[in-house]
């Protein structure tokens, strides 16, 4: 038990680690490359909770973490980039550095958040938790620091990564399967919208006549 | 009984006819005084009278534009007067007739001959009785704020507003109260002044358009119009003059329910009184320059602040506020 | 319980009226007859309560869960309920001859019902939820019916700004009953009275009450919508919003002030009284200073609300003192006054309306010489002028001594602040009263007397049957209201009593009829005595005057100081006769300055005068805060421009901000 | 046979996939209207009939009146839109397909809002919300504009990062559940999570309320996370905008309000009462302000739903029995007078051509009985008499003052400046010389007069059934 807990502990941590690397990435590639490792790394997760704690129907959540989040979408999007030719920079907001020393600062308030509640909490450690909440706040981070419509979708998936991450750490908690379906239908349209409305990277521009253009309000 | 009240019917009537009678004598008073003093020869003392007549026997000319008002109001604004005046305790304060209003009620009577002196005015349609009634009415707000506060300090002196009740009261009262009210008669003198068209607020002498208030108000008016208004004039003069007796100088009044022996002295006592008052206004008029009109705020702004200062007086030795 | 049906069947009738109205526009004829009839029942009604010192009641399962809707008409109501609805019956005496083709009636009519119903219906109310419902109802009404010239901009810049500082008073009122009803919601009257709130609550609760009633009647400095709204509206609408809406604001204030706030404390006086002196003094200057026939008059409102709220504010001040016989000639000042406003200022828009048909003008300096061209309209607004003058024997008179008389009692009150405001407050009276003779003058005497100024002016002729009635009606009231104050006086006796704890000393003056203050000792005014005598007086100077002097009169050109035939435009105009005030007055309050250019010697190029006024009130409480509103307005709409990033950045700090609350928290 | 409160739920998913398949969308229309009602005539059958607590479903005095609304106003929506997309075909911005694919998308719509309001699984509310908040996304973008895009787009993103939000939040309740109710599905459902909610862990439920006010706030719309909300009102089909401010936010913040009864359950937790007490006041001025600069009519009343639903947020924020009695009513009248708003809305659309301000004016000249309705719907809105919205604010408003004097400044200045924008744009449509095209109205006004009706019924008189279920609800809530 007490191994159990410390690779599925373990693991959490190596998401943590692949978010800050999310966070790190200059280039476009190496951002989806960051976050199918960070995928990959809760397929193992999952699985591992799904053995250890003997619930079947996570393997299916595994399994599509492994297949949709691990493999398909970044490829996929590996592809929209080429197409599209969308800049292979990413473009920041804030300095790697800035937003490094601010995901820090994320990761120090959830352990704060936790460290109030009782120790005595089932279901998941206190910690797991802490890492859980972190990674869900630096894919939000992750989201609002870059620019373009993909390094947004790659946030999104992050955090949602640590919603799962969460859910199947709940121990005994319902409707995980069916969650985790639902959200990769939620990321399916996400990546769906990116291809068919042409969402560009340069979407949130802030040249007034394309404000005009798009926003019916001020013409 | 009703002997008693025909007694009372009778002063009453005397006093109307009294006011009447005196008014005229009581301007050609102040006329000869700053005649004389201007080393005039003078009109004689009666002219007033003579004026009137003559006035009474012309006919009078009514412009094209005049409508009924033009010539309903000089009836109105005499019979205004005239009963204002009858209000004023003369030479014995328990006339019935003082019970009817009290003072508040007498400046509204006078207001309402300056309203409708001042709608005559505008009547015809010619600038000149625009001048005079847009100025009259302006030196009335100056003035009333003033009366309201002179009216307030004998409330509190007296008690009442009743002029009857405060000549009593007065006749009665030791001198202290009235050192305390010194203030206010000034007061009360500069807005007789002003309400009755006498320099420094307005000149009765002269008729150059640009300067003349009342005279401006009745320019149109000839005949027996004019007769009345003057008349009406003479008699405003009167009251106030008689006014200021009563509150000021009650001395020798009869009191109330007296007999008729006694009012014979008050009669006495307020004639000498008001022709010695008529007498001091010739030489104060003599003796200063007509003002500007937009001097006037100043003037009558004087009034008020010593109505105002008189009121704190009242307050202090009065008690009031006790 | 035949009033009580009186009073069902006749809101139902002026509901049935609306209706019709609304419906089709054959009915339209019908509305004016049915208003009239229903004001006459519930005015017959009202006066019957009054009178009688009952009271009907009635409880609704409407409105409200907590507290139901509660009917009660009580005298105080009552009162009210005479003044309102001898409003409504003169002005749909009025409409019944107007014009019913136009646009504007079809947009008026069906809303003129709904309005007096209202108006009664905020009377008899007897629960906040109630109050304010029916309050709000009368705003919405009146509010659709100043729009209804909806074509011209002026009235609905005018309608707009009325309907927001309606919506301003309403929610101070709101603030007034949350603190009366308390935390647990007793909206009923009962359940306010039985628990008064304490002197905190009571104070912010007299505030909140007299912003509310204040912005409806026009209080300086909530006044500024009043002079536009009014006259915006069709004359005889214009009558009943100023000459019988203004009191049910007063009504009210004295709801609050005088029933449900309990017992008053001496210096709730001082508000009202300042404010209300403030407001004649001002009301005044604005109209003496205005050019607009029915802004003047709008403005005058403004003024005798403030001399209502004087005397209100004095009744506050002697009952906490328990001066009962000063608190009653006060609260008997403010009541006559109420009822004779609301016959002279009804009188004088229903005035202004017949010229304004007559002529379709409402500029003074575009009338003049109506008193040829429409005698009898003449005659009644020259009653009602000289009534507003508060001239004897006039019934604007009788309220105006009265207050006087409360004033000259202000000396005998203990607190220092109020006996030292007396004087001022009886030299601002004062000074309303002259400047309030001097606008009337004005008013008439650029506006009926002289030479036309105008085409129109010239062609003007008398108006309809029905409005002369409705007219002539009020002015019979302004009169008989002068001759009969005492009487008047006395009926009010029981409302008085109830309300001020004593009651006017009545007889002891010369006759039955004399109005007495204090005991007749101290003060008496007997306007039939006086009247009677002024008749004498006139009529035998007349037959004398006749007999001596010579009957012959002779009509000759004016002097015309050497200028043969003067044109009509050399006389003294409105703004010309303001002159004088406006220098006296105008520099201090208004900063108005004057310019003249003079062109050289020589030069034949006229001389150009010109003058500016600047309306401090409008600058610092109306301009400014618009500004400030369209500006923060402006300010933040780039808010709705933002990227979508830029959303998220919002939406991450709001997330942020409170995880860090729940983590210094304990 | 089926529950009523599983009809509500069935019934609509049913006939999506029914409508999916249904060729022509005349006949779309139909089955979409009979399908709505069908679940209105389930929705009044849940108020008459009993209540019930299950696994799954919970119907008590809370829910039941938002099933009613909810129905309802689903039912006259479906009217509305029967009558008013056909003209959308005539224009030509929509084809026959989509208009099958929008009947479908509505059913499935409102099956998902009734899901969320019966589930008595914070899971399975959490599903329903999200689905009902997706598919609303998909039906704003329907017209396929750049701005429609833009629109859906923003929605979207804004909305996903709700729901993961909303999500997490969600997990959080089920650990502060777990250790007193045990694993499994007893520590999601709700009735059993509030009476044990006292012995749960304060700091958990903190965080947890946290993660739900803003993931469930950014559907209620509050600001600052309301950014989606004018845009998705303005450019959607009009019965949208009228589904989106009557309702999609009255279930969003159902869900809140379900959740912040946890939190009064626990004495040691936050007390989340000032929370939303700010966070009210700041959409209810803010939104105030926003009116003045709007030049599109959808927009404006998309930011006075803000406004109003600011306006709820404190009232519940401001708690006790009073004020939460009024929150709920003013939840009812608002969602009853906003849709009909922008039903009439949608006629005037339709009667000048255009959705913006500066192109209609005079329309009590060129359309008397639309102006007069519209007019009536706005002064609803705007809280005059006689109208519900005025008790509710009535209350309010004197509950507030009579409890923090001061505070009760801050909303009624809110409601003042932003009853001025309303003013003014009311009088600039209805009044004034009339300008621009003057159409036919083919849109049936039937919608629009029966809400009016129902509001002005309920601010002349509540019946007692709702009183007793309003007091209620307003205990539970605290």
């Amino acid at each position: 038990m007490k191994l159990a807990y410390e690779i599925s502990h373990l693991l959490a941590g190596v998401m943590l680690v692949a978010s800050f690397a999310l966070l790190y990435q200059q280039r476009i590639a190496a951002v989806l490359n960051a976050f199918a490792a960070q995928s990959i790394t809760l397929a193992l997760a999952v699985a591992w909770a799904a053995w250890s704690e003997d619930r079947p129907d996570l393997f299916i959540t595994a399994a599509i973490a492994l297949g949709l989040k691990g493999v398909l979408i970044p490829v996929a999007l590996h592809r929209t980039v080429t197409r599209l030719g969308v800049h292979r920079e990413v473009e920041k907001v804030v300095g790697v550095g800035m937003a490094l020393l601010v995901g820090l600062a994320l990761c120090g308030l959830s352990q704060a958040l936790v460290v109030k509640v009782a120790p005595a909490m089932a279901g998941l450690g206190r910690d797991e938790l802490a890492l859980a909440m972190a990674i869900v706040l630096l894919g939000f981070l992750m989201m609002i620091v870059r620019r373009n419509a993909v390094t947004q979708v790659v946030g999104f998936m992050s955090m949602e990564n640590g919603l799962i991450l969460a859910a199947t750490g709940a121990r005994g908690m319902p409707l995980v399967v069916e969650v985790s379906v639902a959200f990769s239908v939620l990321i399916a349209l996400f990546v769906f919208a990116v291809f068919v409305f042409r969402i560009r990277e340069r979407f949130d521009t802030i040249d007034i006549e394309a404000l005009d253009r798009m926003r019916g309000d001020r013409r | 009984m009703t002997a008693e009240v025909a007694v009372q019917f009778l002063a009453q009537g005397a006093q109307m006819a009294l006011v009447l009678l005196i008014a005229p004598l009581a301007v050609g008073v102040t006329r000869r005084v700053k005649a004389r003093l201007m080393r005039r020869q003078g009109a004689p003392l009666l002219q007033g009278y003579r004026d009137l007549a003559k006035l009474l026997r012309k006919e009078s000319v009514l412009a094209e534009s005049a409508s009924w008002l033009f010539r309903t109001a000089p009836y109105l604004i005499f019979a205004l007067t005239w009963v204002a005046a009858a209000l004023v305790p003369s030479f014995a304060s328990g006339l019935m007739f003082n019970w009817a209003a009290d003072v508040v009620a007498l400046v509204a009577l006078l207001g309402a001959a300056r309203a409708l002196l001042a709608l005559a005015g505008m009547d015809v349609g010619t600038s000149f009785g625009g001048i005079g009634s847009s100025r009259e009415m302006m030196i009335a707000t100056l003035a009333e704020p003033a009366m309201m506060l002179i009216v307030l300090t004998l409330a509190i002196a007296a008690g009442t507003t009743r002029l009857a009740g405060v000549a009593d009261f007065f006749i009665a009262e030791p001198l202290a109260v009235r050192v305390s009210l010194a203030l206010s008669l000034v007061a009360l003198v500069i807005v007789a002044l002003a309400e009755n068209a006498r320099i420094p607020v307005d000149n009765p002498m002269t008729h150059l358009e640009l300067t003349m208030v009342h005279e401006a108000m009745v320019l149109e008016y000839s005949g027996r119009h004019l007769a009345l208004i003057e008349a009406a004039s003479m008699l405003k003069l009167t009251l106030y003059l008689s006014l200021l007796i009563c509150l000021f100088a009650p001395f020798g009044m009869a009191p109330a329910a007296a007999g008729p022996g006694s009012w014979a002295v008050g009669l006495g006592a307020w004639t000498a009184k008001l022709l010695l008052g008529a007498a001091l206004l010739g030489v104060w008029e003599v003796s200063i320059a007509k003002m500007r009109v937009f001097r006037l705020p100043d003037f009558l702004g004087v009034a008020f602040v010593f109505a105002f200062i008189a009121i704190l007086l009242a307050y202090l030795s009065l008690g009031a506020a006790a | 319980m035949v009033g009580l049906y009186g009073l069902g069947g006749a809101l139902g009738v002026l509901a049935v009226a609306a209706i019709l109205a609304t419906l089709t526009r054959s009915a339209l004829a019908l509305v004016y007859p049915l208003c009239a009839g229903a004001a006459l029942v519930l005015g017959a009604v009202d006066l019957h309560v009054l009178l009688s010192d009952g009271s009907l009641s009635a409880s609704l399962p409407l409105g409200l869960p907590t507290s139901g809707l509660r009917l009660r008409l009580d005298p105080m109501s009552a009162f009210f309920g005479v003044v309102i609805n001898g409003g409504v019956l003169t002005a749909s005496l009025y409409g019944l001859s107007l014009d019913r083709q136009t646009e504007l009636t079809r947009r008026v009519e069906p809303l003129f019902p709904i309005f007096a119903a209202a108006m009664n219906l905020v009377l008899i109310a007897d629960d906040a939820y109630g109050f304010l419902f029916f309050w709000e109802l009368m705003s919405l009404s009146s509010w659709a019916l100043v729009a209804a010239r909806h074509t011209d901009p002026e009235s609905q810049r005018a309608s707009h700004l009325y309907l927001v500082m309606a919506a301003l008073g309403t929610v101070s009122l709101l603030f007034a009953f949350g603190g009366l009803a308390g935390p647990a919601g007793g909206y009923s009257f009962e359940a306010i009275r039985a628990l008064p709130p304490g002197p905190a609550v009571a104070a912010l609760v007299l505030a909140a009450a007299l912003v509310g009633c204040g912005s409806k009647g026009g209080l300086v400095p909530l006044h500024a919508w009043l002079p536009l709204a009014h006259p915006a509206a069709p004359s005889h609408v214009s009558a009943l919003m100023s000459g019988v809406m203004t009191k049910v604001a007063i009504y009210g204030f004295m709801r609050i002030a005088f029933d449900l706030l309990g017992p008053p404390a001496w210096w709730w006086a001082l508000p009202p009284i300042v404010l209300g002196a403030l407001t004649a003094v001002l009301g005044l200057l604005y109209a003496v200073l205005d050019r607009d026939l029915k802004r003047v008059l709008a403005y005058s409102t403004i003024e005798n609300v403030g001399v209502i709220f004087v005397a209100l504010g004095l009744a506050l001040a002697f009952k906490a003192n328990a001066f009962d016989a000063a608190a009653a000639v006060a609260l008997t000042a403010a009541l006559l006054h109420v009822l004779n406003h609301s016959w002279f200022k009804s009188l004088l828009f229903l005035g202004a309306g017949a010229v304004l048909h007559a002529t379709g003008r409402r500029d003074l300096d575009g009338l003049g010489g109506l008193i040829r061209t429409m005698p009898r309209t003449a005659v009644l607004f020259l009653v009602g002028a000289l009534s507003i003058s508060a001239l004897p024997p006039l019934n604007g008179f009788v309220s105006e001594w009265l207050l006087f008389q409360a004033v000259l009692a202000g000396p005998t009150l203990p607190q220092a602040s109020l006996h030292f405001a007396a004087p001022a407050i009886g030299a601002m009276l004062a000074l309303a009263a002259a400047l309030a003779a001097a606008c009337f003058v004005r008013v008439y005497g650029t506006a009926f007397l002289g030479r036309p100024r105008s085409i129109d002016a010239a062609r003007a002729h008398d108006v309809g049957a029905a409005q002369q009635v409705a007219m002539g009606v009020l002015a019979l009231l302004c009169i008989l209201g002068g001759l009969l104050g005492g009487p008047l006086a006395a009926a009010l006796g029981h409302l008085v009593k109830a309300i001020a704890g004593g009651a006017l000393a009545s007889g002891g003056g010369p006759t039955p009829l004399s109005l007495v203050a204090f005991g007749a000792g101290r003060s008496v005014y007997d306007a039939p005595v006086i009247a009677l005598f002024v008749a004498i007086a006139s009529v035998t100077t007349l037959v004398i005057v006749h007999r001596v002097s010579e009957r012959r009169t002779r009509r000759g050109p004016a002097w015309d100081c050497g200028f043969p035939d003067p044109s009509p435009t050399t006389q003294y105009t409105a703004s010309s006769f303001a002159q004088p005030l406006r220098r006296v007055y105008g520099t201090v309050v208004f900063s108005a300055r004057e310019t003249v250019i003079m062109p050289p010697p020589g030069d034949r190029a006229p001389a150009r005068f010109s003058v500016a006024l600047v309306d401090h009130a409008w600058r610092i409480f109306y301009a400014a805060p618009a500004r400030a509103v369209l500006g923060l307005a402006q300010r933040l709409n780039v808010l709705q421009f933002l990227t979508i990033r830029r959303y998220l950045v919002l939406m991450f700090a709001a997330l942020v901000i409170l995880l860090s609350i729940a983590a210094v928290t304990t | 046979m089926i529950e009523a409160y599983q009809a509500v739920v069935l019934v609509p998913y049913a006939a999506a996939v029914v409508l999916a398949a249904l060729p022509g969308y005349r006949v779309g229309a139909v089955g979409n209207v009979i399908a709505s009602a069908a679940a209105f005539a389930a929705g009044l059958w849940l108020m008459l009939g009993p209540q019930t607590v299950g696994n799954y479903a919970i119907v008590d005095e809370f829910n039941v009146l938002f099933l009613a609304i909810n129905t309802l106003v689903g039912f006259t929506t479906a009217l509305f839109s029967a009558s008013y997309i056909g003209h959308e075909i005539e224009t030509g911005r929509l084809s026959p397909g989509f208009l099958r694919f929008y009947h479908a998308m509505f059913q499935a719509m409102m099956g998902s809002m009734n899901l969320a309001l019966v589930a008595n699984n914070i899971g399975l509310m959490w599903v329903g919300l999200e689905l009902a908040t997706l598919i609303t996304v998909v039906m704003v973008g329907l017209y396929r504009t750049p701005q429609a895009i833009e629109a859906a787009w923003k929605y979207f993103i804004l909305a996903s990062v709700g729901i993961s939000l909303a999500f997490f939040g969600t997990i959080l309740i089920y650990l502060a559940g777990q250790p007193v109710l045990g694993e499994g599905l007893p520590s999601m459902t709700w009735s059993l999570l509030q009476a044990t909610a006292g012995r749960m862990d304060p700091a958990l439920l903190d965080l947890a309320f946290i993660f739900l006010l803003i993931g469930y706030g950014t559907k209620v719309g509050l600001a600052p996370l309301h950014a989606w909300l004018p845009d998705a009102h303005a450019e959607g089909p009009t019965p949208i905008s009228a589904v989106l401010s009557g309702l999609l936010l009255n279930v969003a913040l159902y869900a809140l309000l379900r959740f912040k009864m946890l939190m009064a359950g626990q004495p040691a937790a936050l007390d989340p009462g000032p929370i939303m007490v700010v966070m009210g006041l700041v959409s209810l001025i803010f939104a105030a302000f926003m009116l003045y600069q709007r030049r599109d009519i959808k927009r404006f009343f998309a930011y006075s739903s803000i406004e109003h639903m600011g306006l709820m947020v404190f009232a519940f924020g401001m708690g006790g029995p009073l004020a939460n009695f009024a929150g709920l009513l003013h939840m009812a009248m608002h969602s009853l007078t906003k849709s009909s708003i922008f039903f009439a809305v949608g006629h005037v659309a339709q009667a000048k051509g255009t959705q913006r301000f500066a192109e209609i004016r005079g329309l009590s000249v060129t359309h008397p009985r639309l102006a007069v309705a519209f007019a009536l719907a706005v002064l609803a809105i705007a809280g005059l008499p006689p109208f519900g919205v005025f008790a509710s604010e009535f209350l309010i408003l004197t509950t507030t003052f009579a409890r923090l004097p001061w505070l009760a400044l801050l909303p009624a200045f809110g409601l003042l400046v932003g009853f001025g924008a309303l003013l003014l744009r009311l009088q600039d449509t209805i009044f004034g010389e009339p300008i621009g095209p003057a159409h036919r109205v083919d849109a049936s006004s039937v919608p629009m007069v029966l809400h009016l009706m129902l509001v002005l019924a309920a601010g002349l008189y509540l019946p007692p059934l709702l009183v007793v279920w309003f007091r209620r609800a307003a205990e539970l809530l605290g």
